[in-house]
């Protein structure tokens, strides 16, 4: 393994000449704008680094990043990077898609990259809506979703990314918001840092389809009182003068958020973060609105990798086998000459 | 004289036996019998005798079905012969039933003269009543016609083995190498390797092989004593095959070594990625246990994310292998599309079964022909091999990685439930003999375009983490020479042609078409591909050997074809194709060539008998036959 | 004369202009242009003047692309005239170009001669620069030999709308409807409809609709006034078409209609399920608006899941749909071998696009003919359907729903881009006077075995909850009465021919071959299938009328082939097959007749234009073009 | 809808004339006799009942029930009932399928199925490997695992399968285990009761290629001690005296296992089973050995089903649009008249 190249590096070094072609104020330009900035902070090697993508809009992304990219076809991309590491392990795959991409036809993949904890940094952006193919709605999309398929509106439940990702056994799960500049990177990183699978859900608006889906806690008047900001081992606090507060409730196996100004509620109720723990990141991926919307990492629990592990047996094999010789073992068991 | 692997050495019997060319032997008797053991080391002993082969076990659908049952019957056949042995015979000569559904079962297959030997102690009523018998079939006239050997097996197999301490049960379980003791005699085969096998194989169970190898003795002294009258004995010769050392192989084993040397020869890992399916699993199980050998194997939750690792690992700069049968390869066509569309290595093996649908997953079919060639949407051409023998899976599989590689396609290799279990003795190659054909991945950034072709319209493999050569790549239509996402018209019908002439241009890296047996023109030609060969090559043995002017083609690239076809099949009078589907290679060459080739077809789940193949002919011919 | 639907009569007018025999006009701007709203106002205005027509738009592939841009142009051609309108026109006689970016893409299509109505306000550097331009092409030479007509529109629309009290920016979104207004003036066509829709349409923003009208109205006075010089004006007279209520209708819609029809006359529930896909999604989207005619859509969570749910709706006893594109139909093979197997109906309908992969999602190609037929594995045979025109669509969804239910069989109905969005006026047809199809479910306890066949080799549909009826299918081989799973060589073979034969015998419930245009034997046969009809009739009109011995054969029934279609082929001396692939057709055409049909192939994601296959035709028939 | 004749039935009447075909001492057979004993106490109507299955052989399940049978594709099963479903919303629908089926190729379809909460009753038989295939391992074997495809053992984390669909949102979870012929039924007879999807995971032992894997908590010597049957509002004790039992553990968001004879505990202590809980069910699901094995139903909260918002969404554009009338909607919008 060749130390990466460690030369200050500046988010427009990871731009492709290809013209960025999403809907002028799609949220997709910002996330494009905090990956390159992520990529700039950790000096990314671009030669060592593979983004793959399925299909949609969000799946676009490859083309806009100067490093090895993999366009490949709907729902498979996690299919796809697991090929890639099983073949070349040294690779920092990133894998990006949509709620379509990800969670619709693509879901079994997902669920198992995080099962086997293949050591990818999949970043799943999240518009409730099927942009690409012109606004149906997504398997996050919101019960009553009126689309050109649901003129009706939608009847299905819609499903929570983090909340299926922990069922799945996933070891890192996190939101982030495409506006977030100041936010967002460091989640990548914290992302990127992490080994195994790391699910990023990241929030984002598809003015043209799904336009304001998030604005019940994205907008700068809401926001401060619509978002818990988690970090490991603070306590978990949010509002404007970080004066609301989550605590476990009564019974226990439930939190519920609370202001420290209501009588009866002190600062030692508020629980503090840890991001080893699956029920509570349980709880906080499930929150919505009117409760505040968990942004942040909300688990983080490292455990070995699939990739890695599978080179460790084959090195073992390899250990165990002495140098392969497929003459020898081509006449290893019964054999017989003939005279001819 | 002939010597054995580990330094035995055999000596040749001088008594008189019926001298015969060939020999159909079937094993059969229920799941738990030990039957696709005693096939094996029968194989074996055969193989040593200098005899050529070929054999294949027919496994029950059911994983392990109730005792005594029919639909729990399992069996194994061999062919083996003082000449070329080229299939596993249309029918046995000798069929060694250890009970009575085994007798049921295999009775519709058995010609009149035949000999049965049978195990009597395992025909009870209830044992009867089992295998779905009224009466006796010993005493009701059902036998009449055939030599019956009836002989309580069971009884006398516990008798040799009682000395051992084992429980009934336990001794038994010994009657499968009893039978194949007096078998043994019966063909003059060498009980040696056997017994040195048993002490191997059990060596943690000392009192077992003790009991097998007392059964086998006893199976044996039978014949030589012949309690019972004189049974039947025969002689068969060596054959006339080529010296040198050999193994027996199946078709699934020689796939694996043939696509570990195929890395190999490229200087490439291989990740083979796969789902298990009937009858693909074995390929899967026997790279699993390669690891040493620089291959990853991947059991992924579906065939599409097998495909799609497969393709990662090839974009990764490894060989991505997947392998399935039919509904498991319909599922993969549309990652075969994105492999085409980035013109990327990727070698698919299909072993194919019965279909549609699941189909009969355990029976043979060559019915995936039309979905390797045209299933797929769009104009997405990718070159398609078909072995022939279990023997031949080496050699196509080794070739498919040396297309796609060298093509930067995706090979489809076909293969089938015949091949993938048969097997036949093997000339152990040398592997260092053949030549290498190492990939070339592609390192200097100057100028580099990650689509512009070289004089065979190939593109250059790049290694994701060589420095400058950073691209990007993906299933929309890419721009001719930069790969980017084009739209444009004019680019569009460019790069469809470019992928159709590259695939096509496969043909100038493949043989020509040779003619496997008889005259580059004549009356008649029997076109076959796949597993269909052996039946044809001995049919049309037999009608040359009556002087009728008849050759066999046989096809091992089946897209694109060999140059020459056209104008040798052109050459011919009429064309038979013996497929085992409605008719698919016939499709194609009547398409590319305009020739009025009929097709033979069979669909029952099984292999052509040469009879079938040489009644075929004789009718197209006008003979009599 | 003509009458409007809505009760509205317009006089005809009869000033001097220039008479054509039909005309092609592009309408070409930005996306946010509203070029496709007066591409469908201007086509409706056309309809009611009484001529014959055909429409394509040309969205974009990106969503909503940056303004100014050429990946942002959305365009709408409409080929209209005095005589039947086959073709949407190789090329447009006049172009309206809102902005530089809608010129600089559309040039490359323009011959010179055409006129090139200009919105100069939108020709500033920053535009010209964001289109590509280097210079101004008004000014340096790129637009000698057209008829240029320069207008500031941006300005006009202003200035006609100011006194509605929009803001600039909505007042200038007006500017398609004040070009669409001097069109009408050009070719003669109606205000009336279009101010009576305006008000209609946005009754909720009166402001908004008098807006449109003001400008519609200026652009109208100005080709009146002619404050330029003179422009061009045109008359377009009444096609000689058949008499009867009309109305315009995409594919798409048809699709839905005949759909539905179909299963109203089959008196069946439809289940609708789909994965969103381009071109396919729109038949989702219409059918999604038309519950209340008994029809149930399902979003389902991919292709795989949107075939099972479908079949498994037609297993219930409904008619299963499902539809796609190529890459989605890839996923949905394996589910359409188990309906093969399990004899089932399900119509599978796929709006083809050009490939392979994801391609070019947008364009059009007919290239998934070998999918249809051959893309799947085993022997999988089933009925393929291709619609001809946009209204076709209406008849062969129906036909599909037909034919699927009773013969228990898939049906595969091919349509493609350009037939989902193109649109043609269609002779509203009256629903009562076609025969319905009822389906009859078996209720008969007596004597039911799931797989018996009646004499034309179909199975019973039996509907879950009928009671006495309960029994078992599946994927696994079913035993030729019972369904129970079988293994059984013969029986496989026994079910193997049923179901080929049951898929040829729908040959005798579809109508023979018809031939076009021309004889039915002579020097050429064109055939062709699916969106080729147009160019390839009117070409073939062109060379008939030069006096060729030439005849247009158009296949609609492409598995299982019309009884008579082999003799009708072997009466040309050459046939050639146009397909917007790289030959699909032709390999089915020459395998079953041994016919030397030539292929004639295009694949840039665009119709074939007339002249292409005349071109091809004269070259075939050694004359000069 | 005809009410379902009600005659009392007996298991038998179930049974088809199919000679049933798994290996002798397989679990399938006992399961077999719980789902036919099953519906003969419901009084399940033949002609309305429909079992679907994948394949596999659990999947083989259809041929021997004398109802409506689908024996279908690889992992495809809740698809295909979900158009069942949607074709007749009367039709009692079951699936059924093993881990392989379920898990891994039809993960998603499982998922999307009870995210939908379309009205099934599906039958998960967990053996932990691919008995059909013989033997490879599946996505619930345990590391380790050494089968075919894993000579050297299998090195992925298996998944939970109820914490999994918990994570989809199921809103009814249980467990059952092949042998428990007295359990099992009034498993299956809850599940059957539950409006919309019911998944239930049942304990199946394969003789032949993973024999005893479950004895670790089904073999009578341990199984006191190491299953915990849960019932609504009965507290959750176990043992052979019932003096076992779960509590909360310290920080309210996990369980632990405690005994009522150590110092300090006190049967008040013990949680009382709530089966409207999610959070209590997914930390049930997940207890494994050394912990007590949840049986029972763990998590039972009905919501509206996908087939019947799908009919009421019908019938409501129905009664919106009046009689349909197929020629008028032809007529509909712009139309013009061509004298000929
Ligand atoms: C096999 C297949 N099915 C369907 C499609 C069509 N398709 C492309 S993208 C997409 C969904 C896009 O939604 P999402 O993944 O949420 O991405 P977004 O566009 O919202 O970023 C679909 C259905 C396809 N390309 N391939
Ligand atoms: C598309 C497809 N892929 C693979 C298979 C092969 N296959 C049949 S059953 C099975 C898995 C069986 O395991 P499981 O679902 O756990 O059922 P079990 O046999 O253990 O009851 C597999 C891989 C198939 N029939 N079809
Ligand atoms: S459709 Fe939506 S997600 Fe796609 S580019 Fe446009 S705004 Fe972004
Ligand atoms: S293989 Fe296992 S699961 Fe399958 S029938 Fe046999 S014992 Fe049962
Ligand atoms: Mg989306
Ligand atoms: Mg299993």
């Amino acid at each position: 393994m060749n130390a990466p190249v460690l030369k200050p590096r500046q988010p427009k070094d990871y731009a492709t000449d290809q013209e960025v072609r999403w809907c002028p104020g799609c949220g997709d330009y910002a996330i494009l704008k905090a990956v390159q900035r992520t990529l700039a902070d950790i000096a990314a090697d671009p030669a060592r680094t593979v983004f793959v993508s399925g299909i949609g809009c969000a799946a676009r992304f490859p083309y806009y990043i100067e490093t090895y990219g993999f366009h490949t076809i709907h729902g498979r991309a996690p299919a796809v990077a697991t090929g890639i590491k099983l073949a070349n392990p040294e690779l920092d795959v990133w894998v990006v898609g949509g709620d379509g991409d990800m969670l619709s036809i693509g879901g079994n993949h997902l669920m198992h990259a995080l099962r086997r904890n293949v050591d990818l940094t999949i970043l799943l952006f999240n518009n409730e809506i099927y942009g690409l193919t012109k606004g149906q709605y997504s398997p996050t999309s919101r019960i009553g979703t009126r689309s050109p398929s649901t003129p009706g509106g939608s009847i299905d439940r819609p499903v929570s990314a983090l909340r299926l990702a922990l069922g799945a056994g996933a070891r890192f799960v996190a939101r982030g918001i495409d506006t977030q500049q100041k936010v967002l990177p460091d989640i990548l990183k914290r992302a990127h840092a992490h080994k195994g699978t790391a699910l990023v859900e990241i929030i984002q608006n598809c003015i043209v389809y799904n336009d304001g889906a998030f604005a019940g806690f994205t907008d700068r008047a809401v926001e401060a009182d619509a978002q818990i900001h988690v970090e490991h081992g603070a306590p978990l606090l949010f509002g404007k003068d970080r004066r609301k507060g989550l605590r476990l409730a009564a019974g226990g196996l439930a939190i519920e958020a609370v202001s420290l100004d209501e009588e009866g509620v002190e600062e030692g109720q508020i629980l503090i973060h840890d991001q080893t723990n699956a029920m509570l990141a349980t709880l906080l991926a499930m929150l919505e609105p009117p409760m505040p919307v968990a942004v942040g990492v909300l688990f983080d629990s490292p455990a070995p990798t699939y990739d890695a592990a599978v080179r460790a047996q084959e090195e073992t094999e390899r250990a165990r086998a002495g140098t392969p010789d497929l003459n020898a073992l081509l006449r290893r068991g019964p054999t017989w000459t003939m005279p001819g | 004289m002939v010597s054995v692997g580990a330094g035995v050495e055999i000596a040749e019997e001088t008594r008189s036996r019926t001298s015969l060319e060939s020999v159909v032997v079937r094993f059969a008797g229920d799941s738990g019998d030990g039957i696709q053991v005693v096939g094996g080391r029968f194989t074996l002993a055969t193989a040593i005798g200098g005899s050529d082969l070929a054999t294949f076990p027919d496994f029950p659908a059911e994983i392990r079905a109730p005792t005594g049952t029919t639909f729990g019957v399992s069996a194994f056949q061999i062919n083996f012969g003082a000449r070329r042995i080229r299939t596993i015979g249309d029918a046995p000569d000798v069929l060694v039933a250890l009970n009575p559904a085994a007798l049921k079962v295999n009775l519709a297959d058995l010609p009149r003269g035949a000999t049965i030997i049978l195990d009597g102690g395992s025909f009870k009523e209830r044992d009867l009543k089992k295998a779905g018998f009224a009466g006796d079939p010993r005493h009701d006239g059902t036998l009449a016609g055939y030599r019956v050997v009836d002989i309580d097996i069971s009884d006398l197999t516990k008798k040799a083995t009682a000395s051992t301490g084992l429980s009934s049960r336990e001794q038994l379980r010994c009657k499968n190498f009893w039978s194949l003791g007096l078998v043994l005699w019966m063909f003059d085969r060498p009980r040696e390797p056997i017994l040195a096998w048993l002490k191997q194989r059990f060596a943690k169970q000392p009192e077992v092989a003790e009991a097998n190898s007392l059964a086998l003795n006893a199976g044996h002294a039978l014949g030589e004593t012949a309690e019972l009258g004189p049974l039947p004995a025969f002689k068969v010769g060596p054959a006339p095959i080529e010296a040198g050392l050999y193994r027996t192989v199946t078709g699934h084993e020689a796939l694996a070594f043939g696509l570990v040397d195929g890395a190999r020869k490229a200087g490439l890992r291989m990740v083979f990625c796969s789902y298990p399916i009937t009858p693909a699993s074995a390929l899967l199980h026997h790279l699993a246990g390669m690891k040493a050998f620089g291959v990853t194997t991947f059991q992924a939750e579906d065939e599409i994310a097998a495909a799609c690792a497969a393709l990662g690992a090839s974009y990764a700069g490894s060989i991505g292998v997947t392998s399935s049968s039919g509904p498991g390869i319909a599922l993969k066509t549309e990652t075969i599309g994105l492999a085409i569309g980035a013109e990327l290595p990727l070698v698919v093996v299909n072993s194919q079964r019965a279909g549609p649908s699941t189909g009969m997953p355990t029976k043979t079919e060559q019915s995936d022909l039309y979905q390797a060639v045209f299933g797929r949407n769009a104009d997405s051409p990718l070159v398609v091999l078909a072995a022939a023998t279990p023997a031949d899976c080496f050699v196509m599989a080794r070739e498919a990685i040396r297309l796609a590689v060298h093509h930067m396609t995706p090979v489809m290799l076909l293969t089938d439930g015949f091949l993938a279990n048969a097997s036949e003795p093997w000339l152990i190659p040398d592997l260092d003999a053949t030549p290498a054909f190492p990939v070339r991945f592609r390192a200097e950034p100057e100028g580099y375009q990650p689509f512009a072709r070289d004089g065979r319209g190939v593109r250059d493999w790049v290694k994701p983490g060589t420095p400058g050569l950073e691209h990007r790549i993906g299933g929309i239509e890419r721009d001719a020479l930069s790969g980017n996402i084009s739209y444009d018209p004019a680019n569009h019908q460019r790069m469809t042609e470019a992928r159709w002439d590259k695939v096509l241009a496969v043909a100038d890296d493949i043989p020509e078409q040779e003619v496997e047996q008889g005259e580059t023109s004549g009356r008649l030609a029997v076109v076959g591909w796949g597993s269909t060969y052996g039946p044809i090559a001995r049919a049309v043995t037999t009608l040359r050997d009556r002087g009728q002017s008849v050759s066999h083609i046989h096809l091992r690239h089946l897209w694109p074809l060999p140059r020459n076809l056209g104008e040798l099949l052109r050459g011919f009078e009429h064309i038979l194709v013996p497929e085992m589907n409605k008719g698919q290679l016939v499709t194609i060459l009547r398409n590319e060539y305009l020739v009025p080739a009929q097709s033979l077809s069979k669909v029952t789940g099984k292999p052509f008998t040469i009879h079938e193949v040489e009644d075929a002919m004789t009718a197209a011919l006008g003979i009599s036959s």
